[in-house]
């Protein structure tokens, strides 16, 4: 219930731009910091109390569902019992100390710091799904009965005392973050996070704090930790950007002793772009996470269950530090993380090795490749003969739909592959397709203008689809799906319902991801122009990974549930988690 | 080739890149190319590239050519050569620039640079008849080995070739002969001096095989981005000719109309069409996509055209269907017919229901149908089959056809080949070859090619794919013989231009190590030589004593090489042995052998006590013996073992 | 009196040539319905309408602006008048009287173009007789040079129908007609879509003209032009009057197929030659004068307009891409240049 | 004349070589400012030593070279302009002599054609001093084109103001002049689109960047994504057709079209010798394509004979996208552009 404002809050700094958020945000944080500190053990409390099979579960689907209901009302505060109003007390006050202390806005009333309370949270807790449960929690401990929640209280009280005094020391060197941290470990195995409601890593790198407490996290956990590369557009500069020349593993001990050499291996892969494309970068995650559990065993007096999902962490962070997890990843991750962590204890090790294994697989079969097969079904009722179909980079599933299309129903079609630089991934479409004997045209995306008029359908693959009915996919797919509305061609998206996301986003700015600059760098006639940029004081490459597209740009989308309106996804992402219970 | 004859792309290439003369020479119907390039605007006074044209009808093969070109001395500085059906937008001067400097370098020894198209395997534009594997230094661009891949299934390459100083060698299969190559006047005379090189082929291996000798290199230049090929064939002919329309020729696209012609303009739209001025297309008639129509031609109702190239008034009928079809201009097609990549020359007639299959050639004046279908790769020519020799004539050659025309009276056409108002013989392939159809296409659509060549862009430079097979090697002598000429040969050179004797002994080493031969045969080799040289140079049969005369300052002047080899005693020794093989086989002179002893010893080239015991040796044959029992010898032996004991100068002689 | 008549035969068979190709076939008949018109004195209203009606029977291809200048031509020649002034007040009600025959906007606008060509003359030259010379010598060439107009227009606008369009017209116009006609001499292959236009179904006519040129021609409902403007490359209309805004009035229709293009972004060209261009700016259609919107005889006898049906729409230049007239080329705003260059 | 033939013969090889460098594309980036001073000195000269007698004669010979340089190269539109500008001038010179009134305009109107008398005037009265009159004029021409760019420049300050976050695709001098411009007093963003497969938006950010202007190149397919965070976009093109529309370097239309999305200005640089009286019309005129080899290497190998790539250089942008033309007058919108080709060129002219 506390997401509205938080979102507000949390998205507030990026428009109003780096420099600008950097001191308003030093007591909001502090405070929320030990606010968080105190609910993520309530959480803890709350899972001990939930642990006990099935309530959670529904408790947590009627959360979310009711969280995404009424938005922004902030019902909480009638419910929170004596000692939480008493010590919220006890923080404003704290506050106000603060606040004087560092010349922070001056005379902030209360409330309104209070307000961002909530938010702040996912501003200040890593970004790492394990971090977002502590929300996730809001809703459920609010339906707890009170009487399970002294205890808890109680420890939440105690840490509070802690962290104020703490963070009172803290105040002149604003030192934040790793408070939080201690609760942490323990709440994590408890709740799959649910995305819509963090506000990730990587996409606040504008924050020292946020920096601070990813690299605290990262040590703990024995993660390197990678370093960003060349001066970025400031624009993004909430946002990582690395050269694929310095790998992660350069910097790693050798062997590692956290991280599993396969995933050292399949984080290579990622940060080399060797594995691309939201589909093959889950497969191959899933294939490496089965491999992981293959070769894992419970050390002695710990619950597989849990230990195996604390045992994930450092290698998921690792990951994440090679690239940041596409939403494809981040709800298998989620999915497995509830399987594991909702084993019945009863189960011996290997069966529940064995049932992890079987349950990736039967994930990978239906979200992945059976999805597939619905939508390119269903896609091919839309696909005629003479057909002009403009394709757009290299989207596995569209490559498959038309393949499909071509092969088995043998629909005689032409096919127009768009692509841009610096990828130049519709090559590879274009290869694929003309293989299979698809007559076939190649254009750049600045040429679309020039073929869209004899286009009769445009399909485009998907990175995720977002809660508000938005697209979110490779760059320039927004681009396409524009100028095709210019000449009035129906824009066809395939996606599995796997992608789907909770996160709503409007513009393509604050969640979005930088490629390897340098990528941008071109040789012609023997010469390159931005050969030197990084000396350049003034210049600067953008080289962006996504974009969004806004849902009145695109008809429709083809998912293995049929084909729906775009904006019909929250409707999707309902049904899902009503069905994943 | 797209409505333009091919010659006009040559010269265009030759133009844009800024050669200032040219010279095309003509074997076939020089007449006509003469008239066809007067009229076009490279002889108007404007053209910046003047053309001359030089013709006989001698010239049959490239050999020829050059060995004229060295006659004439037409040419004094760097050329270009290519062949009359090259064509490329690609821009030399980067390349005669690396030229120009390799020559500058080193003097005068790179004296061809070779283009090359970067183009992986399987590229339609690579012609399959000169699929070529190269060896090159990476480094300096430098050809080492030129190998034809034609029908070989393994290739050899020399051992020397990684055996030498080369640090890194590249074997290259990824490149396209753009059959562009910038010489240097010393060409031309190599091929004079060989009377054997027909081709450029011949002549790249030749130079290749003893590169040594001659000290000549081949260099090669890589392009990436321009676009260069050489038709040699109808496959080739098609994959240009779809490369132009689809514009990789650019700025040589046919909408640029660069010969200047006033009826050559067209109009290009979406999916490369080009349509020339008032071409009328009837209801329902579709152009797919790359399709070429030249001006005043007239295309009936629902038909299909995709990938065709059209000539110049041409009349088609309804519910015709053209894909990958090249017709020529007035050609008259009725309706229904199917013309499936194939080409059709000028003035042909198609009747009713016809269909060509696949690689089917209709030379001019041809008329088929109606209703029959030809079977792949039919090629009908008025040309009754018996006389093969001229059967380049009568592809589109009309002087040729009226000729033909009365032939024809005589005999009847065969009409289950035509069709029964078909006019036209079909031209049988030789049947000796039955192995697989490519390699029966190859044979028969390589003459009929060449003719098209002939007809329409009339450069006999072309004539490259004429003779296939006469790159056979030049017999091979052993290995001592050929070496031994060779540096006969250097010492020659050497002797005339009196070049100074490190490089000589430069030279000889690299030729030693060519051929790998021991220190010992090199000895032998050497001295033999030296001594033989008087007898190369003046007649064979004079007497010893102006040899000797002859041979004196020679042996002065080499001094220093025979130094470079002759170290160890055993050096001496085998020298020794050499000089007394010589003599034996020239007893005539062998009166001079003191003589020439004499002077290795004042030389000091070779020692006394080697010289002792080389005469002491007793194992000799008979006729040493008696060669040693020579009295001059004997005194001179006599006289050195006496310098031995009292070491005082021998002035006495 | 000689003198006149003989000069107005003589300029009659002049008038009659001027026309050239426009007015062929009812050249001679005309000239000899006029001849015996010319027999009274001064040109009642009658046989001026007379005149304008034969103008029309006669050839039916010329366009009423150009019949109805002719008309007012022969009654100036006639005009007894000795002051501008005079005459002036008696073109004024000649117009009346003919507008009233035939409400189209196009008679009116040449009604106005002749006023104004009246008084531009007027004003270079005092003397009346001498001034009444020039106006008729002028009036002749302004005749000639406008018949030569639709050429003019189709040689302008048919490069911009490509090879194998879909063209959407609507009604019956005599330029797209020609303009069509031109496009098919040029060897271009196109089709055409007509809309039947109720209540005349002056479409079917459209259709009729155009298989003779043997073009594809559908006709298609007025009420399918939203289902058919996807399939279409380009609309073309002709006008019956430009208006000052650069809009045009035109067949009722006309606007709502320029909004259908205008949602679909198809380009909308509208054809009309430049006597069509008139001093009005309507604002919307209700903005547009009854005498237009409305049949002359409906509005005599209709007491209520409301339950009639308009004739004519107004098309506002927002939604026109182009206009081709013998002026050359125009945007929407090039229309008011002109009519400003004039009027003002 | 002595030499009046060699000089005669000199100019036509002037002509062959630069109709050939037309052809050839330029060889490059060819800018569009140099091609018209090109045109106007050929023109300059074939007046000079061509022979003519009368008004009628020159423009008759004027319009046959400009064919035939225009012809060479449909795409730069700037040569058949600088054509018809000169015959523009010549008109009026000989107008002039004929003592005709210099505001007289010849515009095909309706005024013109209620008023006018004969149809059209003679051009065959020759006066002497016409040539030295119309060789003046032509001069002017010339310098006016020298300052174009400067003069659009000088407006810069009227456009942009701080830190605004300006757009531009591509490389355009006219642009980039016009920036450094604005950069001498205000401190503002700029985003080049790097325009695929050419990239000369590289050569323009490291330029502007120089004037360390903070400058941001990316790919073209981030145009859309980027654009909600942009103030103005500023642009050079090719040519101005008389509807008001561009046809500038292919990628301008997507970029026209965000713009509009996210109605940012779009304001276009062009000096007014890009102005050119055609109409967009169906065929690809004036289009220029060129070889797939950009797009596509030829090392793709096989795959290259079953497919079609095309690289077109321009984009048409339809007048409604575009907000602002800047022009070396001053700033005009689309919808007058009709009006100043009505200026610049006669009528007759527009079809050489």
């Amino acid at each position: 219930r506390h997401r509205a404002p938080g979102g507000g809050c949390g998205t507030g700094p990026a428009p109003r731009g780096p420099p600008a958020s950097a001191p308003p945000l030093g007591p909001l944080s502090r405070c929320s910091r030990s606010r968080c500190g105190l609910r993520g053990c309530r959480a803890g409390a709350g899972r001990s109390a939930g642990e006990r099979g099935r309530g959670r579960g529904r408790g947590r689907g009627r959360g979310s569902v009711r969280g995404r209901g009424h938005i922004s009302v902030c019902p909480q505060v009638p419910e929170l019992s004596r000692e939480e109003k008493l010590q919220l007390r006890k923080e404003k006050k704290q506050q106000k100390k603060k606040k004087r202390s560092e010349k922070g806005p001056a005379a902030e009333p209360p409330e309104q710091g209070a307000a961002p309370e909530p938010g702040q949270p996912r501003g200040e807790l890593t970004p790492h799904p394990s971090s977002s449960l502590t929300l996730a929690d809001g809703p459920n401990d609010g339906e707890k009965p009170t009487g399970g929640k002294s205890k808890a209280e109680l420890r939440a009280e105690r840490r509070a005392k802690q962290e104020a005094e703490r963070a009172q020391k803290q105040a002149k060197k604003a030192e934040l973050g790793q408070a939080a941290t201690p609760a942490k470990p323990r709440l994590t195995p408890t709740e799959p996070p649910t995305a819509v409601k963090r506000l990730p890593e990587h996409v606040q790198v504008d924050d020292p704090a946020a920096l601070r407490k990813l690299a605290k996290k990262l040590e703990r956990q024995q993660v390197p930790l990678r370093q960003d590369y060349g001066t970025k557009v400031n624009l993004f500069s909430h946002l990582h950007q690395y050269s694929r020349k310095k790998p992660l593993t350069q910097q790693m001990s050798i062997p590692s002793t956290v991280i599993h050499p396969a995933v050292v291996r399949l984080g290579l892969q990622y940060s080399q772009g060797i594995i691309n494309g939201s589909n093959a970068r889950c497969i191959a995650l899933l294939e490496v996470f089965k491999q992981l559990i293959r070769d894992y065993s419970t050390p002695p007096n710990e619950e597989l269950s849990r230990d195996l999902v604390a045992k994930l962490k450092p290698h998921i962070s690792f990951l994440n530090q090679c690239r940041p997890l596409s939403v494809s990843m981040g709800n298998a991750i989620k999915f497995l993380k509830k399987e594991i962590s909702c084993l019945p204890d009863t189960l011996r090790e290997e069966e529940a090795k064995e049932k992890l294994q079987s349950t990736i697989d039967n994930y990978l079969r239906e979200k992945i490749v059976l999805a597939a097969e619905a939508i390119s079904k269903s896609a091919f009722e839309k696909i005629n003969d003479h057909d002009v179909i403009l394709v757009y980079g290299c989207s596995s599933l569209v490559n498959r739909t038309l393949c499909d299309a071509h092969m088995q129903k043998g629909r005689a079609f032409r096919v127009i592959v768009v692509d841009s630089r610096p990828r130049l991934e519709g090559r590879e479409t274009l290869r694929r397709l003309v293989r299979k004997g698809i007559h076939c045209t190649y254009v750049m995306i600045n040429a679309i203008s020039y073929v869209l008029p004899e286009v009769s359908k445009v399909l485009l693959g998907a990175h995720a689809l977002l809660a508000n009915g938005s697209v979110m996919s490779r760059v320039g797919t927004s681009q396409i799906a524009l100028v095709s509305k210019a000449y009035n061609v129906p824009v066809l998206v395939c996606c599995e319902t796997y992608k789907f996301c909770e996160r709503v986003q409007t513009d393509s700015f604050v969640s979005n991801e930088l490629d390897d600059p340098d990528d941008l760098i071109v040789l012609r006639k023997g010469q390159a122009q931005l050969g030197g940029w990084s000396e350049n004081k003034s210049l600067r490459l953008l080289n962006l990974v996504y974009d969004v597209t806004p849902p009145d740009l695109v008809d429709l989308v083809i998912t293995d549930l049929g084909m729906i309106p775009c904006t019909s996804v929250p409707v999707v992402l309902r049904v899902k988690n009503v069905d994943q219970q | 080739m797209a409505n333009v004859a091919m010659i006009d792309y040559t010269l265009e290439f030759l133009t844009a890149t800024g050669v200032e003369e040219t010279f095309v020479f003509c074997c076939w119907k020089s007449a006509e190319i003469k008239e066809h390039l007067q009229k076009s605007k490279w002889c108007r006074h404007t053209s910046p590239n003047t053309v001359r044209f030089v013709t006989s009808d001698l010239y049959r093969s490239l050999g020829d050519v050059l060995r004229d070109v060295d006659a004439k001395s037409l040419v004094r500085s760097d050329f270009i050569l290519v062949t009359g059906d090259v064509v490329s937008n690609f821009n030399i001067s980067t390349a005669l620039e690396e030229h120009k400097l390799r020559r500058k370098m080193e003097k005068n020894v790179s004296v061809m640079t070779m283009i090359f198209k970067e183009s992986s395997p399987g590229h339609h534009a690579r012609c399959k008849e000169d699929d070529i594997v190269i060896a090159m230094d990476s480094a300096t661009n430098r050809v080492l080995h030129y190998q034809r891949t034609q029908g070989l299934k393994r290739f050899r390459f020399p051992m020397s070739l990684f055996q030498n100083s080369i640090e890194n060698v590249e074997v290259r299969h990824d490149l396209l002969d753009c059959h562009i190559s910038i010489c240097s006047p010393q060409v031309a005379e190599l091929f004079t001096d060989n009377f054997d090189y027909q081709t450029r082929d011949d002549f790249v291996r030749g130079l290749l095989v003893n590169e040594e000798v001659l000290g000549n290199q081949i260099h090669m230049h890589v392009t990436t981005e321009e676009y260069g090929a050489h038709i040699c064939n109808l496959l080739m002919y098609e994959a240009v000719c779809s490369d132009i329309i689809r514009r990789w020729v650019y700025p040589l696209t046919p909408e640029m109309n660069f010969t200047d012609d006033e009826n050559q303009s067209y109009t290009h739209s979406k999916h490369n069409i080009y349509r020339g001025v008032d071409v009328s297309l009837g209801h329902g008639s579709v152009l797919e996509e790359n399709v070429l129509i030249g001006q005043g031609t007239v295309v009936g109702s629902d038909c299909s055209i995709t990938n065709s190239v059209i000539g110049q008034n041409c009349k088609i009928g309804d519910k015709v269907i053209l894909d990958g079809a090249f017709l020529w201009d007035n050609v008259r097609i009725a309706d229904n017919v199917e013309i499936i990549h194939s080409v059709v020359c000028d003035n042909v007639e198609v009747k009713e229901k016809v269909k060509l299959k696949p690689r089917c050639v209709l030379s001019s004046q041809v008329v088929v149908g109606p209703g029959i279908t030809l079977s792949e790769g039919t090629v009908i020519s008025l040309h009754p089959p018996d006389e093969e020799e001229e059967d380049d004539d009568q592809f589109s050659d009309d002087s040729g056809v009226n000729k033909e025309e009365n032939k024809v009276k005589l005999k009847g056409y065969n009409k289950k080949d035509v069709g029964s108002e078909g006019k036209g013989y079909l031209w049988k392939a030789d049947d000796k070859n039955e192995e697989d159809e490519e390699e029966q296409r190859q044979s028969l659509w390589g003459p009929a090619v060449h003719s098209e060549e002939e007809s329409e862009s009339d450069s006999d430079l072309s004539m490259g794919s004429e003779e296939p097979d006469s790159r056979a090697a030049s017999p091979q002598l052993d290995d001592i013989k050929v070496f031994q000429n060779e540096v006969l040969g250097t010492l020659q050179r050497g002797e005339e231009e009196n070049i100074s004797c490190d490089n000589l002994v430069l030279e000889i080493n690299s030729l030693k190590y060519a051929y790998n031969i021991g220190l010992k045969e090199m000895m032998q080799v050497l001295s033999k030589v030296i001594l033989e040289f008087p007898l190369q140079q003046l007649d064979a049969n004079l007497d010893s004593q102006n040899y000797f005369s002859a041979l004196l300052p020679l042996l002065k002047n080499w001094t220093p090489l025979f130094k470079n080899y002759i170290k160890r005693a055993s050096d001496h020794l085998n020298a020794l042995f050499a000089i007394e093989e010589f003599f034996l086989e020239h007893d005539s002179l062998c009166t001079s052998i003191a003589k020439v002893l004499m002077t290795f010893y004042q030389l000091e080239i070779l020692e006394e006590d080697v010289i002792l015991n080389w005469f002491s040796l007793r194992d000799t044959s008979d006729k040493g013996k008696q060669l040693r029992k020579n009295q001059r010898l004997q005194k001179f032996i006599q006289w050195l073992e006496e310098a031995e004991e009292e070491s005082s100068d021998g002035d006495q002689d | 009196m000689p003198p006149p008549r003989g000069a107005g035969r003589s300029r009659r068979l002049q008038m009659t040539s001027g026309p050239g190709v426009t007015s062929r076939p009812g050249a001679p008949r005309h000239a000899h319905g006029c001849g015996e018109a010319a027999g009274s004195a001064a040109m009642s209203s009658d046989e001026l309408i007379e005149a304008f009606r034969a103008q029309l029977r006669d050839d039916p291809d010329v366009a009423s602006a150009v019949a109805a200048i002719r008309a007012l031509l022969g009654f100036l020649k006639r005009d007894r008048g000795e002051t501008i002034q005079g005459l002036r007040s008696s073109l004024l009600d000649a117009i009346e009287t003919l507008s009233r025959v035939d409400s189209s906007v196009a008679v009116s606008s040449g009604g106005e173009l002749f006023l104004r060509f009246i008084s531009l003359t007027s004003l270079e030259y005092s003397d009346y007789s001498k001034c009444k010379e020039i106006m008729i010598e002028r009036g002749e060439i302004f005749l000639r040079k406008v018949s030569l107009s639709r050429n003019k227009i189709a040689k302008l606008c048919h490069p911009f129908i490509r090879d194998g369009a879909r063209i959407l017209t609507h009604a019956y116009s005599r330029v797209v007609l020609r303009v069509l006609e031109a496009a098919v001499e040029s060897k271009k292959r196109f089709s055409v879509y007509v809309t039947e236009s109720q209540p005349d179904q002056a479409g079917q006519k459209m259709a009729k003209a155009l298989r003779k040129l043997d073009i594809p021609v559908t006709v298609i409902l007025d009420a399918a032009v939203g289902y058919i403007m996807e399939k279409v490359d380009l609309v073309l209309v002709g006008a019956e009057g430009v208006v000052e805004s650069g809009g045009i009035i035109n067949k009722i229709g006309t606007n709502q197929i320029a909004v259908c293009a205008k949602a679909q972004n198809k380009p909308f060209y509208v054809v009309a030659e430049s006597f069509k261009f008139v001093r009005l700016f309507p604002l919307n259609q209700q903005d547009v004068p009854d005498k237009f919107k409305y049949k002359a005889d409906t509005l005599k006898t209709s007491q209520n307009l409301t339950e009639e049906h308009p004739w004519i729409d107004y098309t506002s230049p927002s939604l026109i891409t182009l206009l081709f007239t013998d002026l050359g080329v125009l945007t929407p705003s090039a229309v008011s240049d002109e009519l400003i260059k004039l009027y003002l | 004349m002595p030499g009046a033939a060699e000089r005669g013969a000199e100019l036509r090889e002037q002509m062959e070589a630069f109709v050939a460098r037309l052809r050839g594309g330029g060889g490059g980036r060819p800018r569009s400012e140099d091609t018209a001073r090109h045109t106007l000195a050929l023109l300059r000269k074939i007046i000079a030593h061509g022979h003519w007698g009368s008004a009628g004669e020159l423009m008759e010979l004027i319009r046959a070279e400009g064919r035939r340089m225009a012809a060479a190269q449909p795409s730069e539109t700037t040569v058949g302009n600088m054509v018809r500008r000169v015959l523009k001038v010549i008109r009026e010179e000989y107008g002039r002599l004929r003592g005709r009134s210099e505001e007289s305009d010849q515009q095909e109107s309706l005024h013109k054609l209620l008023t006018s008398g004969g149809l059209n005037e003679d051009f065959n009265t020759s006066y002497p001093t016409l040539k030295a009159n119309v060789i003046e004029a032509i001069n002017e021409l010339l310098i006016e084109l020298e300052g174009t760019t400067d003069n659009i420049a000088m407006q810069a300050l009227e456009h942009i103001h701080s830190n605004e976050v300006i757009m531009t695709i591509g490389y355009s001098r006219t642009v980039e002049a016009f920036l450094k411009e604005a950069a001498r007093k205000r401190k503002f963003q700029v985003i080049v689109a790097e325009c695929a497969p050419f990239c000369q938006g590289h050569e323009m950010a490291v330029r502007l960047s120089k004037e360390n202007i903070e400058t941001t190149v990316m790919s073209d397919a981030a145009i859309f994504a980027v654009m909600s965070r942009v103030n103005k976009v500023i642009i050079g093109t090719k040519t101005i057709l008389a509807n008001g529309a561009l046809i500038a370097v292919s990628g301008t239309h997507t970029l026209a079209l965000a713009a509009k999305h996210h109605s940012t200005p779009l304001i276009v640089c062009a000096p007014m010798f890009k102005l050119s009286p055609q109409f967009p019309n169906e065929e690809d005129s004036f289009h220029k394509f060129v070889s797939p080899q950009e797009v596509l290497p030829f090392t793709e190998g096989e795959i290259l004979a079953k497919i079609n790539v095309h690289c077109p250089v321009f984009d048409y942008v339809p007048p409604e996208l575009i907000t602002l033309f800047i022009s070396n007058i001053g700033g005009n919108a689309p919808s007058y552009i009709y009006r100043l080709m009505s200026e610049l060129y006669h009528p007759d002219d527009y079809e050489l």
